[in-house]
């Protein structure tokens, strides 16, 4: 079979190492990618799991220890943004947005609920950002775009997105949602009503942005809608089934009840 | 070995699977007539004659169980018993159905939990996946929380029945199995779907067990409800 | 708010007993889980990258080394493969399966190309699995499933399945294709024709298959189809071309332009 | 911060992002114009008549590329400069194009490749992506391999032109190209798809030159295409 | 035959199934136009006062099916009597809605399930398939499960009017119904969708009945509801 | 006329249809702001106690439809009055969701139905087609049926807020407009399906009064809802 | 105005508007089946022998094309003339195909681009949009297009028939056309689309040029062509 | 009758029906089974040394073409004559391919265009619709489609085989089937597009004959091919 002279072995042509510069740009960078999409993966998983072990506040007494144990998880997941911190070092944010933006937004939501449960208020995004900071000891010379303090130690933030902080919040109301619904089965009256208000407000928030915001806001007002309307139902079917009983009435009934549960707790 | 070869042995796999697949589904067809079957004895439960003779509707689903254990038991003959989770989307349905009606049985026969291993011999499977044709345990989980859902029906229908202690004792055992529940970290996928269902399924109940308490109904029968 | 004496707190309840070990075991499920995309998704990474360099054996001289770096590539993501089979001792393959078929696949595509390039005929299932052998020092205590050798040591294999086979030899042809076009690009007058008997072969093959495949490879076949043309019609172009000229003319005019491109050589 | 206010504050961010969206937009549109232009400008040296007079089109284009350095310093002002990739998307297709031009010029001028330094000369922006505005390495190779195929016409008209040594020289230029890229680990994304068009673009010339060599006319333009 | 004569042939057989289609749709709008009118006179009796009169609209409704009974006469005479299932879709969707409401004017009238042999008396249909146009039985089921849905809307609201006996008999009613439909074997289709939406009217109709027992309303009724 | 001159006055054409467009939009999104400004006012209605001042809240909103009618003049201005189906998608979206904000005021005003015209008075768009900016009856029947699932809403959340008479008058009024659109023949279009939504609509609102009825909460109102 | 009188009044309108609708597809039909008669006779010129009478096949074409002109007049009368956007959709398809016709027509008489006005004229609608029935410009460009891909084609025939003047003849008219449509600002619509396929058409016009050209084929007839 | 007797009964006819489809579905994979073993036969033209043997090739197709009558002798007993649109679905696909192979055969023995009368001697159903299992007219069309496609990769193939003479002839019959297509008024169905791919196979033929054409090589056969 003829054969042509092969070009790449002609080692000293410019155009040969030019693209083995390029070759090692574009490897750097994928490899980078990959990285960000692994930390990503593990943010998330971490994330959810702090979401399930939030929602025990509807059932055990202590919250507290609670909020603490989630705490503990949520300094974990923030180490791992701080990797990502670390990989980004230098680089531009949006280059790599869409390796690590799933990850981030579950942080968003698993830190939110966290600050809901705490503070019954919106976390705002300074806020998310202020606990996205980061001390790093130099080992080697200082790189670009870390800001130096003294000497052999920088600092290093994160800064999460105004569109991942909205859909990490939008996918916050589901959770929500889902504490309302288990509050009205532990029997709590007040929660489902607390819960309706701030729902409402994000929801109205949401119809004030509307189609201005990304696209994957907008597909996600639907089940926002849906998650209001839950909760709405919650509160005005504890608000009939209480109506048949006059309001003064209602202490005696539940301290008899939760008396009645006493005796029943040792049945399993 | 030629292309054609290869392609010829390819295809023969391929067959060898699909006519594993056919025999499979054709047991779980008839799985699933016998599980509609059991359905519809535990059913009458919920009619207002049916809480009479609830141990005689439970005998009878066990007696149907047998049936069931024959299916398994000729199920299990159909695929090689290391590749399980090859053929799982057959079967998966099924067995949370059946997992349902058993930890139904049981619930109704003792007001307890039914336990994997007490399922697995109800059904005929094995505890361990080493040991073979076995009960997946987010298929299980599955079967379990149909029952909440079951349970909250049941709440309703007792009261109609007259029956005012039922809905207490199920509220105590619903709460116990939410608390087991949120211990878990499920993923995005059915389960978690079916396990919010039991936030409502909880919710449910509790409204029912504030209608009896509102009315003082749920006194009288507080010491047969601690049976 | 009348909150409900909370059962998760009573430890010695049997289900919750029986719900710590529920966690555990999806826990670790789902964490194993994790660790078999990540590898899955360094498979898929090398194994293009290896494709990408098997594709130069069209453009230099020494056939040979390509294909030893390539296999030298190929041991590397042997080694993920054994770290997957590793993961997966003692269980169900297929519980897991869909956490790394991708990686896996994009292995079968490499290495079959591998195996083309060097033998002209299409790797076996066999002689991919014979491959992915592996010998492990057992540290610990001899587990299930791994067969014992000698103490201390123990083989341990990956299977790939039939249907990661077929659609790894799908994407296959996709590298056929290219190669073959880059064949005619680089003026040799053989591979074209015999890459399109193989292809034609194989396109038999699938077509012979038909729809009894699993439904991802029926997905492939159009792909298939106009791999297949384009091979067909790079060899028609050839042979109408070289229908202008009497055969026994073409050794010379090869042999004359071998000459002038090789006094070109010195300009880039 | 309530909660109507954080969404104020958000809504606030987005107006802000749509109007930069907006202003690039506008700027983009323009520069596509001139694009458009220089394409024009350099389509003709397609046309049988068009081989005579290269260097003079290759001014003309040189000259449209200075407003075009003056559209892409406007471009600059639009958005903060370290969020390049934040508004990529908005200009790639058009720097593609250009890089494209560019490469077609320099081509035409002095039968070499355009390196990513030149480009960004061309255009007027930044060679480092610290520096503010650059060339995005995929963008710039995408806009060699658009130009790749622009060459592998060229080859072909320039046989209709009477051009017989071009075809040859083109034929060399494109291997050494189809070399440098088979070094690149491309993902499966547009780039690669795009890599796998210029395969084809080097089996067309590749028959051009076979067309011309078995009827002996590469030969006698041989010393001229050596230039 | 040329290729031309044949396909001459071709497309005069092409465009006599065009007007044949065309026909069959004119002759279906029609008949919805009719259904919705016997809908409308039946949606009357969800209000509040439209429980004293039901006799009275069930006789509207009655006279509005010799409508229906003319149109599908001369539905019938648009097409070839054995070709049903080729121009099925067309009237399947409208087919389901009339049945329906001839299973709804039924059961307000005698509180029983409508057979489907009744069901083709009152549209004028063939009981037989080989008899010509029928009902198919997938159809009859649709417009049944259709019904159920119906009839939880009139539990509901037949407790708003003060009828207080109705919901426990449609209770009955409909927990027969299900049991009948446990015995079906259903395919994975648009009719096994349908029948999984009538165990929520099931359940939404036990919690009508149970909202009367707890309140003491259903107990004088009882007696009368057991029958 | 050269080719060159043709598509040089082409494009003059194209530009000037394409300048129209940027205009039109620009004016629709500042309506959609207002629209949603009136939304947020609006919504506020569903809070416990938003039932207060309804009328105040309309009357805000009423301030907003000026604006509106400014912005729709403007629109106006912006393309040849004939040209409106032309450009119809441009603004079809949000006059929808203004004719719901019109219909969802007069609602809470004086709990009737607007009717066309008085929302082309409203929104200061003309009452018939042939005067030029008007409301396609499509677009007016879509506003009217997202109204009807805002009602729903209310119905509920006016229970929630201690208001028990209020969700049986929207009970009567929904019952009207559902007979009305079962006077229309619908096509298979996105409106059809709208409407198909409108049944949840009256089913959940007559749960509401069901919950209320049962529980005698709706009576004391009944009379004056039964006008 | 009652809700019900209101809603009927909705009703009339609404049937009117599908009766038009049903009234243009119709007449529509009929001048697609006209349009494929035009085709049939055009079609013809690309068999061998089909190129010595290409003046009689336009003029056969010419007389079907008053065929479409009646056509045209019956469709003008079905509608109300300022609501040609309406319904746009309805003939948009078969207008583009009728232009393409045209102008293909036009060039086999004379090697020329058809103007929008000579399609008018042919075709029989009105230049201006204000005065009534017209060729929308993007579906005058569309056909065109359609012809560009037509041509490609034709100039393929011609050298297999033995003539290899028109190819290059058809080079130039393509360049001129190409360089046309590079003057338009299009956006990235379905015209924007069928632009990108004309430069696969450039392409495949020069490819057969060279091949005349390497084989000497294009000489004799070169000085003609340069016109 | 009861209703659980009524739907017993019910069950009784559904099984029947389910049962017919699986056996329907056994014989129908019997059926494409044997058709991708003439499709393998078939196939094999295509090689380079395909060419030589073409008729025996045709012979061993033809013998397996008494299988697939066997086989359709044994689906016509599955179900009864009457219903074959009720199941048509189930054997369409299959009975397009086993068409497609037909014709391909015929072609290959005849270069004519297989008729619906012999497509039906070879497959062994009824040409007339009323006398049973026949073949649709829309399949049989589909099948024909199919084969233009085939044909059009043949013609590629038989140049790379040597064989210059096919490529004429095959583009002859093309354009006779093209014609034919075209007097065709098909609906905007699965159909059309297949017809829509037609142009591109006349396209790919007609290329392959410029090819031949250009370099003289169709010459020799021209007149023969005229014919
Ligand atoms: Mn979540
Ligand atoms: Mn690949």
């Amino acid at each position: 079979s003829v054969q042509k002279t092969d070009y790449s072995i002609n080692t000293s042509s410019l155009l040969i190492a030019a693209f083995k510069v390029f070759q090692q740009e574009l490897d750097t960078k994928h490899d980078k990618y990959e990285r960000l999409v692994k930390l990503s993966r593990d943010i998330t998983i971490e994330s959810k799991r702090t979401i399930f072990l939030l929602h025990r506040v509807t059932s055990v007494p202590n919250v507290e220890e609670v909020l603490n144990e989630a705490d503990v998880k949520l300094d974990a997941v923030r180490q791992k943004v701080g990797q990502i911190a670390e990989e980004l070092r230098g680089e531009d944010l949006y280059q790599f947005h869409k390796a690590f933006t799933s990850g981030v937004q579950e942080y968003v939501e698993a830190v939110s609920f966290h600050h809901f449960i705490k503070h019954r208020t919106l976390i705002s995004l300074e806020e998310i950002n202020a606990r996205l900071v980061f001390m790093r000891h130099e080992k080697m010379d200082t790189k670009v775009g870390a800001e130096v303090l003294w000497p052999g130690t920088c600092v290093l933030t994160f800064q999460v997105t105004h569109t991942d902080y909205l859909l990490g919040v939008a996918d916050l109301t589901g959770e929500l949602m889902r504490m309302c619904i288990s509050s009205v089965g532990n029997g709590d009256m007040d929660t489902p009503f607390e819960l309706s208000n701030f729902l409402r407000e994000i929801h109205d928030g949401f119809s004030y942005i509307g189609n201005t915001g990304p696209y994957e806001v907008s597909k996600k007002l639907h089940t926002l809608r849906q998650s209001l309307s839950k909760v709405e139902d919650a509160c005005y079917t504890l608000k009939v089934r209480g109506s048949e009983i006059p309001k003064h009435m209602l202490a005696d009934v539940f301290s008899s009840r939760t008396a009645l549960m006493d005796q029943d707790e040792g049945v399993p | 070995m030629s292309v054609t070869e290869m392609f010829s042995y390819i295809q023969g796999f391929l067959s060898a699977d699909q006519d594993i697949r056919e025999d499979i589904r054709k047991v779980v067809q008839v799985l699933e007539q016998t599980a509609r079957e059991i359905l519809t004895v535990l059913q009458s439960v919920h009619q207002p004659t049916g809480f009479k003779d609830i141990p005689s509707k439970c005998l009878k689903a066990r007696e149907l169980f047998c049936t069931v254990q024959a299916q398994i038991a000729d199920l299990k003959t159909k695929f090689p018993v290391e590749q399980y989770y090859r053929f799982h989307e057959h079967w998966r349905f099924v067995l949370q159905r059946l997992t349902f009606l058993a930890a139904f049985v049981v619930y109704l026969e003792s007001e307890s939990l039914v336990t994997r291993e007490e399922v697995t011999n109800i059904l005929g499977t094995e505890v361990d996946r080493e040991k073979g044709f076995h009960l997946d345990i987010e298929d299980y989980l599955a079967g379990i929380l149909i029952m909440a859902s079951e349970l909250s029906r049941l709440a309703v229908n007792s009261v109609t029945a007259g029956d005012y202690g039922r809905p207490l004792r199920i509220s105590n055992f619903i709460n116990e199995l939410d608390s087991g529940f949120r211990l878990l970290n499920l993923k995005n996928d059915p389960l978690r779907k079916r396990y919010d269902g039991l936030k409502y399924d909880v919710k449910k109940i509790e409204e029912v067990v504030y209608d009896l308490s509102i009315r003082g109904l749920a006194k009288e029968q507080e010491a047969e409800g601690d049976k």
